[in-house]
């Protein structure tokens, strides 16, 4: 029996981290990561509160699916794939003309 | 039963199949070489005790005597977490698998499973993810590539491991996808249950042809694609790109040496020895066999497990018998191969199969 | 039941420890194995919240798919430790502040009066077993999941489109 | 009788025409263009004709006007304006006069327009103008009329400026225009001011305008009755070219000359007058307003007759009668003669119509020109041409017995018994009279008796200064009729037109010969249809009020056959009739046995000759008193001011200040991503406060 603060806490704590990452990295790859690592911590609530609605579901709500947070987990990798195939390819073809991988070294928002 | 029997039978089970394990690969070694020896009209080993039969003991004898050294300007905590992240993976995968029913020692009835247990209402209950945990364990263990092709700082070793990285996850996708088919057949992803589903015989418009209950005759092109996209992931011949001899010296590991070279070794024979049972488990009815009704008891428990291991040793033999046999392919070939030929195949290979399951419900 | 609680501090711990290690290293290939280490250890928390398909899929798709990938690029683009360049004072100065009062503010609420809110507990195993999210999945989500489908495919297109060399 | 009668039919088939001939004529043969605009013109008329016979039952069996509504036009609020058609006897007659006389015109273009370029846009605009002038008469709402109005409008620009590489046809077409839109304007105002106390604008119905009005007691004040009546009228003038909005008719000459005989003689001016008829019932009630009415009409009258005098160009001196002739119409819609003035529009149709094809034949024939002291001796060389002319000049001088007459002299007879006619103004009638049969048979003179001296005369540097625009039209429109003569026969001779240009004019020569008789007064033993056939809609209103209110006189003619005594009666007709015979006299005298006198006179009497010759200096007064200080504010407030002060500076302000504001915002956009992620998260912080805010609140 864990309180699902305790959960939700975790998951702000890694989510905190992930924007942290996001603001003190330089290496785009690095800042990347820190993007899924956010996408992890919200996974993380979504599964929690998945297995909170199942035990703690009033009675006579039938509104909430309490599996629908592990489906949406799902989707949530499927964007997250996607975003890292698309993202990788981007970094790879920056690499290519800018030679660097230092997001400060490419602020023009094009290759 | 209750806990402190539960771990004790885990930690023997575990203990067994560690030891059986690490024996079978050790004599794999020794069968591989007496194999190719053969195929290639050599004797292979004979100096050490009958027919060589104790190579595999100077081996690894050797292998832990030698020198263990550390190159320069290698990274070093990744060099060495490498190999052992690859042998770990590889055995873990061992801990999913069943390899027979149940067997009962001094009234404790226990499954021949390492993750399997016994309810107390006698029922098995298995890890109803198996066979997905056997994929992700799989996946992960592609790091130990990668990562030793990485960290030790060689271009050798870097080629050896893009070219690995590349291919285990392009051929994960065939791989995987060729399971689905077992899936659908058998509708549960443990490996127990798709084993139990495995039983009996076809039975075609109503009448029992004798012919076993296995699914490699529905999915036999599943089959292939799943040898072909297993060999790939083993890094094995037809499929060896990683370690090349003849392009990069040995690839990923050739910084390796000694015992951390012995790890690499280990794991690519474990994962061969995963691929096999995964093959029986799966398409060949696992431990399911004809029943040999004049054994004694002890017999009678055994003979499952006994099925299970001609299996096995089956394909183990068909691994050896491959690398004989055929040479390799070129780089490109094998990404074109992956992608253009096995990945739609195995989709056509659902598709059909979804229909035919629906068709009839 | 003591053990899932130890459990789940055992495995926040070395996730939190993981997303740390994350921020400090300075080689991207470290940062992305600690990354590793944060999604292993979530799926394992997702074991003890029953959702083992979950944990599955997150070490298969996650650790397994995406993180290779990354593994794979920073090999293939030989990226070294990153250079300490004074970018944006914005970052620094307006975006760390912002995140820690929202931190602290989430914080702080939790901690107050996150205890209103029930636990979680290890239910009964039927519970997000893999038929009934292949259900959800395939009847009430159809089209959200054929949607995803067509992201996946217009991701792959454009993966290739970017990957292919001018000239 | 409840039959339907699809009055909807008679203008859509006009515009079928100009549709098809607009779109595809280009790809048609002139005989097919003609056949297709003839055909759908026919077939208007024919319906139309159809329409009346079956109307004049209904209308006489129930004794309202047969209303149509084909269907919801506008709906804002209460007020609604329908697609709806009206028919009574006045609409009878337009409709009848107008697809009558225009397929005649129709018919005599196929002739006159032959060898000119643009031959199938003339007929769809033709067409065109067919179309919106039915509208205009069978509208059974203000708002419908106004479309046609501005339509007829339209169809009047577009075929002044037919020949729209001449510069002078433009500009007369853009005057035409203008002009116009001066009384629309007015019109616009009046039909504001109907809403605004009747709600509505249909006509008929038990709401309508007219029923309403009806209610309300004639005011001896400026109430907002007279107010509407004086807007109505004032937008009649500037379509039916009255004092002061007459000056574009004159210069609409530029256009081919079936266009000034259907449109600038025949219909479209006409429709001022309709439309004061129509709205009788607003005006009846407004002593002032009709008083109005008829000393603009009087004015005009004898202002145009005097400026017809000099007029050199035959198609001018045509323009100017036809404006007194509509002065005349004016006239006596002031005295509340409304059935007299139509009569008159009728009558004045047929034989104005004539003279102007009469005067086309004669332009064809002498080859453009269009220079009456170039023509003479026409006589012998185009017979058919001259006598139907001849007919048409003794209808408009009034002499009895042709069509002319009898209207002329019964506006002259109500004009005198009129409390707001009386003996001034009939006294002015009679000299306009006078004025009109001079010349008109100075024109007559001058184009058919002496000897032809075609290029022999060179004109006087003030005919030059006079007819600018008018040498300009013909020297163009002589190069068009030259090649044109070319084509038909070798040499550009004197000829008679074609017989497709002569039967229209012997149809109307005979129309404006008897047309007259339908409306014989009773002391000459008729008894006057043309009024007995109007009586139903103009008497209403006048009964009411005669009710409502004594102190105004009761203005229906109908209503007091005998209280004239016949002998005034007949002193009045001779009064006209002497006017119109000394004017003959005048015009033999100097045109004809004395040629060489008028240029004396005009040296003895050389200033009021320059005037009248100058137009009194209208159009320059004008272009002093109006267009000057338009033109200057224009420049200097609207364009220098307003357009290129405040418009441009706001817009180029509210550019420039954008862009430094951007230029400011720009360093936000720094391009790097981790600032972009700082203000989100600074974003994500404020909205999550906000929240917590409101939570705590609740």
């Amino acid at each position: 029996m864990v309180p699902l603060s305790w959960y939700l806490i975790l998951s702000a704590v890694l989510f905190s981290l992930g924007v942290l990452g996001f603001l003190l990295k330089r290496n785009i790859i690095t800042i990347f990561m820190s993007i899924e690592l956010m996408l992890n911590a919200v996974n993380l609530s979504f599964v929690a509160f998945a297995n909170f609605w199942n035990t703690h579901l009033p009675p006579g709500q039938t509104s909430i699916i309490p599996l629908s947070g592990q489906v949406f987990v799902f989707f949530v990798m499927v964007v997250a794939a996607a975003e890292a195939a698309v993202g990788l390819a981007i970094i790879i073809a920056v690499f290519r003309t800018r030679e660097t991988l230092n997001v400060d070294r490419v602020n023009l928002l094009k290759l | 039963m209750d806990t402190k029997t539960f771990i004790i039978a885990a930690v023997i089970k575990i203990a067994l199949v560690v030891f059986i394990m690490l024996t079978g690969v050790a004599y794999t070694t020794w069968l591989e070489r007496k194999v190719i020896g053969r195929i290639q009209n050599r004797w292979g080993p004979t100096r050490v005790g009958p027919f060589g039969l104790l190579q595999p003991l100077a081996d690894g004898i050797k292998f832990i005597l030698k020198e263990d050294l550390l190159p320069d300007y290698v990274h070093k905590g990744l060099f060495i977490l490498a190999p052992m992240l690859a042998l770990v993976m590889s055995l873990i995968s061992i801990a999913v698998i069943p390899f027979g029913e149940t067997i009962t020692i001094a009234g404790h009835t226990t499954a021949l499973q390492i993750s399997g247990m016994i309810s107390s209402k006698g029922a098995i209950s298995d890890i109803n993810i198996g066979l997905l945990i056997i994929l992700g364990v799989t996946s992960i263990g592609v790091y130990g590539v990668a990562l030793a092709g990485w960290s030790s700082n060689s271009k050798y070793s870097l080629l050896g491991s893009l070219r690995a990285s590349a291919q285990m996850i392009s051929y994960e996708l065939s791989l995987g996808l060729s399971l689905v088919g077992i899936l659908l057949l058998s509708g549960s992803l443990s490996l127990r249950e798709i084993v139990f589903s495995q039983s009996g015989h076809w039975i075609v418009g109503g009448h029992d042809t004798h012919i076993p209950h296995w699914f490699i005759f529905p999915q036999i092109v599943g089959f292939f694609i799943y040898l072909l996209a297993a060999y790939a992931e083993t890094n094995r011949i037809p499929f060896d790109m990683p370690e090349a001899e003849t392009e990069l010296v040995a690839g990923y590991h050739t910084e390796y040496s000694s015992m951390k070279f012995a790890m690499f070794f280990m794991a690519e024979y474990v994962n061969m020895f995963t691929v096999a049972c995964l093959a029986s488990l799966l398409f060949f009815g696992g431990w399911h066999g004809p029943h040999l009704a004049f054994l004694p008891p002890l017999g009678q428990a055994l003979l499952p497990v006994l099925w299970f291991a001609l299996k096995v040793f089956f394909f183990i033999f068909l691994y050896i018998w491959i690398r004989g046999t055929l040479p390799r392919f070129r780089y490109d070939q094998l990404m074109a191969f992956g992608w253009k030929f096995l990945l739609p195949l195995a989709i056509a290979n659902i598709i059909i199969t979804s229909f035919i399951v629906a068709w009839r419900g | 039941m003591i053990i899932h609680q130890v459990l789940f501090i055992v495995f926040g711990f070395i996730c939190v420890a993981g997303a740390v290690n994350l921020l400090v290293q300075r080689h991207p290939i470290n940062s992305a194995l600690s990354l590793v280490v944060v999604m292993a250890s979530l799926a394992l928390i997702y074991l003890l919240l029953g959702a083992e398909f979950v944990a599955a899929i997150q070490v298969i798709v996650y650790a397994g798919a995406i993180m290779v990938l990354f593994v794979f690029v920073i090999m293939l683009l030989n990226a070294g430790a990153e250079e300490r360049t004074r970018g944006s004072s914005v970052a620094l100065f307006v975006g760390v502040p912002g995140m820690i009062v929202l931190a602290g503010t989430v914080g702080w609420l939790l901690v107050h009066s996150g205890g209103q809110l029930g636990g979680v507990t290890i239910s009964s195993s039927s519970f997000g077993e893999t038929h009934q999210i292949a259900r959800l999945l395939f009847k009430d989500f159809l089209l959200p999941f054929e949607i995803t489908s067509v992201l996946i495919l217009i991701a792959i297109m454009g993966a290739v489109v970017l990957g292919k060399r001018e000239n | 009788m409840t039959k339907n009668l699809h009055l909807w039919v008679i203008p859509v088939l006009p515009l079928i025409g100009a549709a098809i001939n607009g779109l595809l004529g280009r790809r048609f043969k002139n005989t097919m263009v003609s056949a297709i605009a003839l055909l759908f013109t026919a077939a208007s008329f024919g319906w139309a004709a159809w329409a009346v016979l079956q109307g004049l039952q209904y209308v006489n069996a129930e004794h309202k006007p047969y209303i149509e509504t084909v269907a919801t036009w506008i709906t804002a609020g209460t007020f609604s304006a329908p697609f709806g058609f009206y028919l009574d006897q006045l609409s009878m007659i337009m409709v009848l006069v107008v697809t009558g006389v225009g397929f005649l015109i129709h018919i005599y273009s196929v002739g006159y327009m032959a060898h000119e370029g643009g031959y199938y846009r003339f007929f769809s605009y033709l067409n065109l103008f067919m179309f919106f002038m039915l509208k205009l008469v069978l509208a059974n709402n203000y708002l419908l009329m106004f479309v046609g109005w501005e339509g007829v409008g339209l169809a009047s620009y577009l075929l002044i400026g037919f020949f729209f590489l001449k510069d002078s046809a433009a500009n007369a077409g853009k005057k035409a225009f203008i002009v116009n839109r001066i009384g629309d304007f007015a019109f616009l105002i009046g039909m504001f001011l109907l809403i605004q106390h009747c709600g509505t604008l249909n006509f008929g119905g038990d709401n309508g305008v007219f029923a309403q009005v009806s209610k309300y007691a004639p005011e001896a004040g400026w109430g907002w009755i007279t107010i509407t009546a004086l807007c109505l009228m004032f937008g009649a003038t500037g379509k039916s070219a009255q004092v002061p909005l007459y000056v574009w008719l004159p210069d609409a000459m530029e256009g081919p000359t079936p266009v000034s005989a259907l449109i600038h003689a025949a219909t479209m001016v006409t429709a001022g007058i309709y439309m004061i008829a129509r709205s009788h019932a607003i005006f009846n009630l407004s002593p002032h307003a009709l008083q109005i009415v008829a000393v603009i009409g009087c004015i005009t009258a004898i202002f145009a007759a005097t400026m017809g005098l000099a007029q050199t160009d035959i198609k001018r001196v045509l323009a100017y009668s036809t404006v007194s002739q509509l002065g005349y119409m004016f006239l006596a819609c002031g005295a509340a003669a409304y059935s007299a003035g139509i009569f008159h529009l009728m009558t004045h149709a047929f034989f104005k119509a004539l003279l102007f094809l009469g005067a086309g034949s004669v332009i064809h024939a002498v080859g453009g020109e269009q220079d009456m002291r170039r023509m003479g001796g026409l006589r012998k060389l185009i017979p058919w041409t001259f006598w139907v002319v001849t007919i048409a000049t003794i209808a408009i001088a009034g002499i009895p017995p042709f069509a002319g007459f009898f209207s002329k002299d019964q506006i002259l007879g109500e004009v005198y018994h009129s409390p707001y006619g009386g003996k001034v103004i009939w006294g002015i009638g009679v000299l306009t009279a006078g004025l009109t049969s001079f010349y008109m048979f100075r024109l007559w003179f001058m184009t058919f008796f002496g000897e032809l001296k075609l290029g022999s005369v060179d004109l006087g540097e003030e005919a030059h200064a006079a007819n600018a625009p008018a040498q300009a039209a013909h020297g163009d429109a002589s190069h068009s009729h030259g090649h044109a003569d070319d084509e038909s026969h070798g040499h550009g001779g004197v000829h008679e037109s074609p017989w497709v240009m002569l039967a229209p004019l012997v149809i109307l020569a005979v129309l404006s010969f008897v047309g007259g008789w339908v409306g014989v007064p009773q002391f000459m033993g008729g008894h006057n249809e043309v009024e007995h056939f109007l009586a139903p809609v103009m008497e209403s209103p006048a009964v009411v009020g005669e009710q409502a209110a004594p102190t105004v006189r009761v203005l229906d003619p109908s209503s007091r056959p005998e209280e004239k005594p016949a002998s005034e009666e007949w002193l009045l007709a001779g009064a006209s009739v002497a006017a119109g015979l000394i004017g003959l006299f005048f015009a033999y005298l100097l045109y004809y046995k004395r040629p060489e006198l008028p240029d004396r006179i005009t040296a003895k009497m050389h200033g009021i000759y320059m005037m009248v010759l100058h137009k009194y200096y209208i159009d320059e007064g004008y272009g002093a008193i109006f267009v000057k200080p338009l033109l200057a504010l224009s420049t200097v407030v609207l364009w220098r001011g307003v357009d290129q002060g405040v418009i441009d500076g706001l817009v180029n302000g509210a550019g420039s200040a954008s862009q430094g504001v951007g230029g400011e915002l720009r360093r936000m956009q720094s391009g790097n991503i981790r600032s972009y992620a700082a203000w989100v998260a600074i974003g994500a912080a404020a909205i999550l406060g906000y929240m917590i805010w409101l939570g705590v609140n609740r």
